[in-house]
C-alpha cells in the first residue's frame, strides 16, 4: 500500500467516518439523518475497492471510487459524488501524480457533474456553497503561483465559510427546501461533508512527503 | 434505541430475508441484490411496475409486489434512497418484454438514482418509462422547491397503474394512467413522535408531550410547523383542508379516501380520523367510492398519519376496484 | 398521553362508526350497541361465529368479519370485557337459524360475559355454542391457575372456524373444528413498550430503556419477567422454544405462523423475526404451509410482537387456505 | 330524592368515582389498569338509573343496580358485582327499610353470588378476601347484639384486613394469576373496591338521621 493516491482516499474515508455522527445530526436538523451513514457506509467501500485492486493510474483510481459511491450511498450525495468523482476521473486518466493545473481540471469537472446531476446552483443550500467557493480560492491560489498545498487550504478555508454561509440561507434544492423558512439558521450537511473531504485531502498534502 | 433487531447494518438484509420466507407463493428475491420481485417475474407480454425507495416504510414497496401492483421493488438502506444498480437489477428481473414503468417518489435522491438506473436499463435496449409522485400538499410547490414530495398517496399510484398494466396496456397507456393518478392525488400528514433510523440509534427529533409535527414527510424530515396537540376532528379537518384547497373536489365528485398510519398509531385512532373525514366529506357531498385504512406508508415507529384523496374517474374507479394479490394489499 | 383521540369516552363509538364509514360493503352496525356485523348479516344457511372482547385489539375483532371469517364482533370498552347485552345483541343479529358460535378469549370477565349472553340467547332459543382460546405459553397451564390467556392465536380460530361455517358444516362441526384449532395453537408474546388506555391517561407501565417484558398479555398485564434486551434472534428463538416445548411439533409436521405485530413495532422488525422463526423451523424439518405477519392482534401502540404456531392437518390446512373477505384479512 | 336507599347508592357511587385513578393504578400494577375505570363507568350508569325511577322497593332498587352493572361495567367485576346485587335484591324484595337480619342475608347471597359466576373461593386474591371476612365480622357483631352501624364498622375493618393480606398472597383467580410470585406484594383491586363500597355504605349509616 504504498501509493499515496490510495493513502489518500484512505484519509478522506477516515475523516468522513470519523464524522459520521455529526454529519448524520446535521442532516437531522433539516434532512432525514443519514448523510454521515450514507457517506460512511461509502467511505469504507471505497477504502475496500481501493486496497483491492491497487492502480497507480490515478484516474481510474477515482473512477472506481465514483462507481463504488454510487452503487453503495444512495439517497442524493451518493449520485452527486460518485458523478463528482467519475467526472474528476477524466483529467486524472493515466495520471500517477497530479500538478495545480489538473487539480483544477478535476475540481472543475466535479464540480460540474454536480451541477449536471443535481440541477442546483450556488446560493441553494448545498454542497455547491463549499465547493465552488473553495474552487475559485484554488484557482485564485493558483494563479497567485501559491504551492500547492496552500492553494487546498485556501479552498478550505473558503469551503468553511460556505459552510457558515448556507447557515444564513433558506435551501432551496434536497430534502431541507421542504422546511423552507425552517432550514435557515442550520448548516447544509453535504456542504459540510465536502469541506470534511476538502479538509482531509489537505491535510493529507500537507504532511505528504 | 429499542428495536427489536440483530446488527442495525443488516437490517434491511434480514427483512427481505425474512419477507421472501413469509410470501414465497407472492416474492422471490435477486440474489446477490436488494431486490424483491414477483415470484413468476417476468411476466410475459405486460409491462412491468418497479418502484422502491429507503426502507422503512414497510409494507411500501415490497408488500406490494404481486398480480395487479408491482412486478419489482427495491430497498434502499433505511430512508436512503437505493442506488443506482440496485434499480437496474429489478429492471432487468421484471422485463417481460413490453417495458418497465419506474414508479418514483419525488425526493432528489430517488429521482437521481432512478434516473441514472433508467439510463442503465436503456442501454440494454429496454424501454423504460418513469413517473415522479408528488402528493404532499404540505410543501408548497413553488418555483424555488424541488417540488413536493411523495408520500401515502403513492400506493393509489401503484394499485391502479398495476391494474392498467395488467390488462395487457402498453408502456405509454401505463405511464399515462400513473399521471392521471399523481394528477388526482393528494395527501397531509402529521406526526405525534419521532422515529429512530436504525444505523442512526437516536430520533432524528424530539417533540414535547404536547406538541406535534404537521406536514410531516415520511422519512423523520420535519414538516411545515409544531403545534399543540389538538382533538383528531380538529386534526382531521385540517389536513383536509389543506387537500381539499389544493385540488378542486366538488359536490358529485367520487373520490378514494387512504388513512395512512405511520407505524405506532393504533388502528382504532386511524378509524377515529376516518370517522371525520367520512364526514366532511359527507357534508361537501363528495361521494367516497372506497376507504382504506391502516398502515400502508410508514415511517418505522413514528406515530402519526396522513390522509389522501383521490379523485376518481371512472378508469381510475374500476382499475382502483380491480383485484390484486400481494402480501400487503389483497382485494378481491 | 398522545393519542388522535377527541374524548377517551368516546373512542370506541366513534372507532366504531369510522369502521362502518370505511366498510360499508363488509360491515354494518347494530344500531345502539358497540357491535359490528357483516353487511349482509344475517346469513341463512350457515352458522355464525362471533367474537369480540376489550377494545385496543384491532384490527381484532371487528377488521376480521366478512365473508370466511366471523359474523360479527363485540367491542367492549378499551380491554375490558364487553357486557352480555352487547354480545346477546351480536348473537341475535348473525344467527341465520343454524346457530352462534361464540369464540372467546380464556379471560375470566370475557368468559363470564359470553356466558352471561348466551344464557340469555338460549333463553330465546337461539343455538349457541362456545369456545375459548388458551393459546399464550407464557402462562404456566397450572391447576392454581384460570389457565393460559387467549392472544393473537385466536385469529386462527376465526379464519378456520369461518371458513368451516362458510361450507354450510352444522354448529357442532364447526365448534369441533374450533376446539382443533385450539388444541394446536400456542402463541407467546413480549413487550418493548407499554400502552395508554385512553380512559386512564398513562401507561400502566414502565420499563427501562434497556427493559423488555416477556410473555406479555395483550392487556398491558404484565408478563412472566423482564429482561435486558436481547436481538431478535436471540428472542425470537426464546419464544419459539417455549412454544416449541408446549406443544409436539415434529419434523415433517406442518405449521402456519403468524409473526404479530403489538402496534407499534414496524413491519420491518416483525420480518426479521420471522427470518428467525423461519430459519429454526427449518432446522427441525417443520414445514410452514403459511405464514402472516402484521398486527392482527394489538395492544393499542405497545411496541413488541408475538409468535403463534399452528399445528396444521389436511383439514385445518384447507380451511385456513380457504378464502376470505374482511377488512383486515383478505385472502384469495 | 328523599329516599334514603338511593342516597346511599349515590354515596356509593361517589366513593367508587373519587376512587377511580386509585383503583386503576391498583390494577395497573398486577392487571390491566381498567379496574376504576370500570366501576367509574358503572356507578355513573347506576346513579343515573336510580335518579330516573326513585323506588321505595330497595329490592327493585338493588336488582336494577345489578343489571345496571352487568350491561355497563363489563370485565370480570362487571358480571360479579352485578350478580351479587342481583342475588342481594331478593331478600330486600319489597323492603322499604333493613334490618340486621335482612342485611345478613343479602350479604350472603351477594358473596354466594360471585362465588357462583366466579367460581373463586377465598384465599385467592379477590374481592371474596375482603366479603367473606367482613361478612364473618358482621355476622359476629349481629350476634352480639351490636347495633347495625357498629356491625358495619366491624365488617369494613375486616374487609381492610382482608385488603392487607391481599398483598401477601399469590393471585390464582383473574387477570392477575397470570404473574404467579409477581402478583405477590400488590393489594387486588377488587378487595379494594369491595372494601370502599362496605366503608361507603358504613359511612352513610352512620351519618343517616
Ligand atoms: N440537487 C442537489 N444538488 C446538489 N446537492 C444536493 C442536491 N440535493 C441535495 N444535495 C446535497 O445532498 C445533501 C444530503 O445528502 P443525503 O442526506 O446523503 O441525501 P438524502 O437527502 O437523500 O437523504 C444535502 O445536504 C445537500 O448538500
Ligand atoms: N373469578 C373471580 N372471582 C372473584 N373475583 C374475581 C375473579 N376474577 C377477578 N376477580 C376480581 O375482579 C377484579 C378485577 O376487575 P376488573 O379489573 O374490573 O376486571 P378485568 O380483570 O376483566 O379487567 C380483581 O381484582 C378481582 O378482585
Ligand atoms: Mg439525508
Ligand atoms: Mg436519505
Ligand atoms: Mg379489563
Ligand atoms: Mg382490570
Amino acid at each position: 500500500m504504498n501509493n499515496p493516491a490510495i493513502a489518500l482516499i484512505g484519509a478522506v474515508a477516515d475523516a468522513i467516518v470519523q464524522n459520521k455522527e455529526f454529519l448524520t445530526s446535521l442532516d437531522a436538523a433539516i434532512g432525514d439523518a443519514d448523510h454521515g451513514i450514507n457517506l460512511s457506509r461509502g467511505a469504507e467501500a471505497v477504502r475496500a475497492k481501493a486496497a483491492a485492486s491497487p492502480n497507480a493510474d490515478i484516474g481510474a483510481l477515482l473512477k472506481a471510487t465514483g462507481m463504488t459511491l454510487i452503487s453503495t450511498v444512495g439517497g442524493a450525495s451518493g449520485p452527486l459524488y460518485g458523478t463528482a468523482f467519475l467526472r474528476a476521473a477524466a483529467p486524472a486518466q493515466g495520471k500517477t501524480a497530479l500538478d495545480g493545473e489538473t487539480v483544477k481540471l478535476m475540481l472543475a469537472a466535479a464540480i460540474q457533474g454536480i451541477k449536471d446531476r443535481g440541477k442546483a446552483t450556488r446560493g441553494e443550500k448545498t454542497m455547491l456553497d463549499a465547493l465552488e467557493p473553495a474552487f475559485e480560492a484554488f484557482v485564485q491560489g493558483l494563479e497567485a503561483q501559491k504551492p500547492l498545498v496552500e492553494c487546498l487550504e485556501e479552498a478550505t478555508e473558503a469551503a468553511r465559510q460556505g459552510v457558515e454561509f448556507t447557515k444564513t440561507i433558506i435551501a432551496t434544492k434536497g430534502r431541507a427546501s421542504y422546511l423552507g423558512e425552517r432550514s435557515k439558521g442550520h448548516q447544509d450537511p453535504g456542504a459540510t461533508s465536502s469541506t470534511i473531504m476538502l479538509a482531509a485531502i489537505t491535510d493529507f498534502c500537507r504532511k505528504a512527503p | 434505541m429499542k428495536k427489536v433487531i440483530n446488527q442495525a447494518e443488516q437490517v434491511v438484509e434480514e427483512m427481505l430475508q425474512g419477507v421472501v420466507l413469509a410470501h414465497p407463493q407472492y416474492v422471490k428475491r435477486v440474489e446477490g441484490f436488494d431486490v424483491i420481485v414477483r415470484a413468476n417475474a417476468p411476466v410475459a407480454g405486460k409491462v412491468a411496475l418497479v418502484s422502491g425507495g429507503g426502507s422503512g416504510h414497510e409494507p411500501s414497496h415490497g408488500g406490494f409486489v404481486g398480480r395487479g401492483m408491482l412486478d419489482g421493488a427495491v430497498a434502499g438502506a433505511v430512508f436512503t434512497s437505493p442506488t443506482p444498480d440496485q434499480v437496474y437489477e429489478a429492471v432487468k428481473a421484471v422485463d417481460g418484454g413490453k417495458g418497465v414503468l419506474l414508479v418514483i417518489k419525488n425526493y432528489t435522491g430517488d429521482v437521481m438514482n432512478f434516473d441514472m438506473a433508467a439510463e442503465m436499463a436503456e442501454a440494454d435496449n429496454i424501454q423504460v418509462a418513469k413517473v415522479v409522485v408528488n402528493d404532499d400538499v404540505a410543501v408548497e410547490n413553488s418555483t424555488w422547491t424541488t417540488g413536493r414530495r411523495g408520500i401515502a398517496g403513492t400506493v393509489f399510484v401503484h394499485k391502479i397503474a398495476g391494474a392498467k398494466a395488467e390488462t395487457g396496456a402498453s408502456l405509454e397507456e401505463v405511464k399515462a394512467v400513473a399521471e392521471k393518478v399523481i394528477a388526482n392525488v393528494r395527501s397531509m400528514g402529521m406526526a405525534l413522535s419521532p422515529c429512530t433510523v436504525p444505523a442512526a440509534g437516536k430520533p432524528s427529533f424530539t417533540l414535547a408531550e404536547d406538541e406535534v409535527e404537521i406536514g410531516m414527510g415520511i422519512h423523520g424530515e420535519p414538516g411545515t410547523h409544531r403545534e399543540s396537540i389538538r382533538s383528531a376532528d380538529e386534526t382531521a379537518a385540517h389536513l383536509l383542508d389543506k387537500i381539499l384547497a389544493d385540488i378542486d373536489f366538488t359536490a358529485g365528485d367520487e373520490v378514494a379516501v387512504l388513512i395512512n398510519g405511520l407505524g405506532a398509531t393504533p388502528l382504532m385512532e386511524l378509524y377515529v380520523v376516518n370517522r371525520k373525514v367520512a364526514e366532511i366529506l359527507g357534508e361537501k357531498g363528495i361521494q367516497i367510492a372506497k376507504t382504506y385504512v391502516g398502515n400502508y406508508m410508514t415511517s418505522l415507529e413514528m406515530a402519526g398519519f396522513s390522509i389522501s384523496l383521490l379523485k376518481l374517474d371512472a378508469e381510475l374507479k374500476e382499475l382502483l376496484l380491480a383485484p390484486a394479490d400481494t402480501p400487503a394489499f389483497v382485494q378481491f
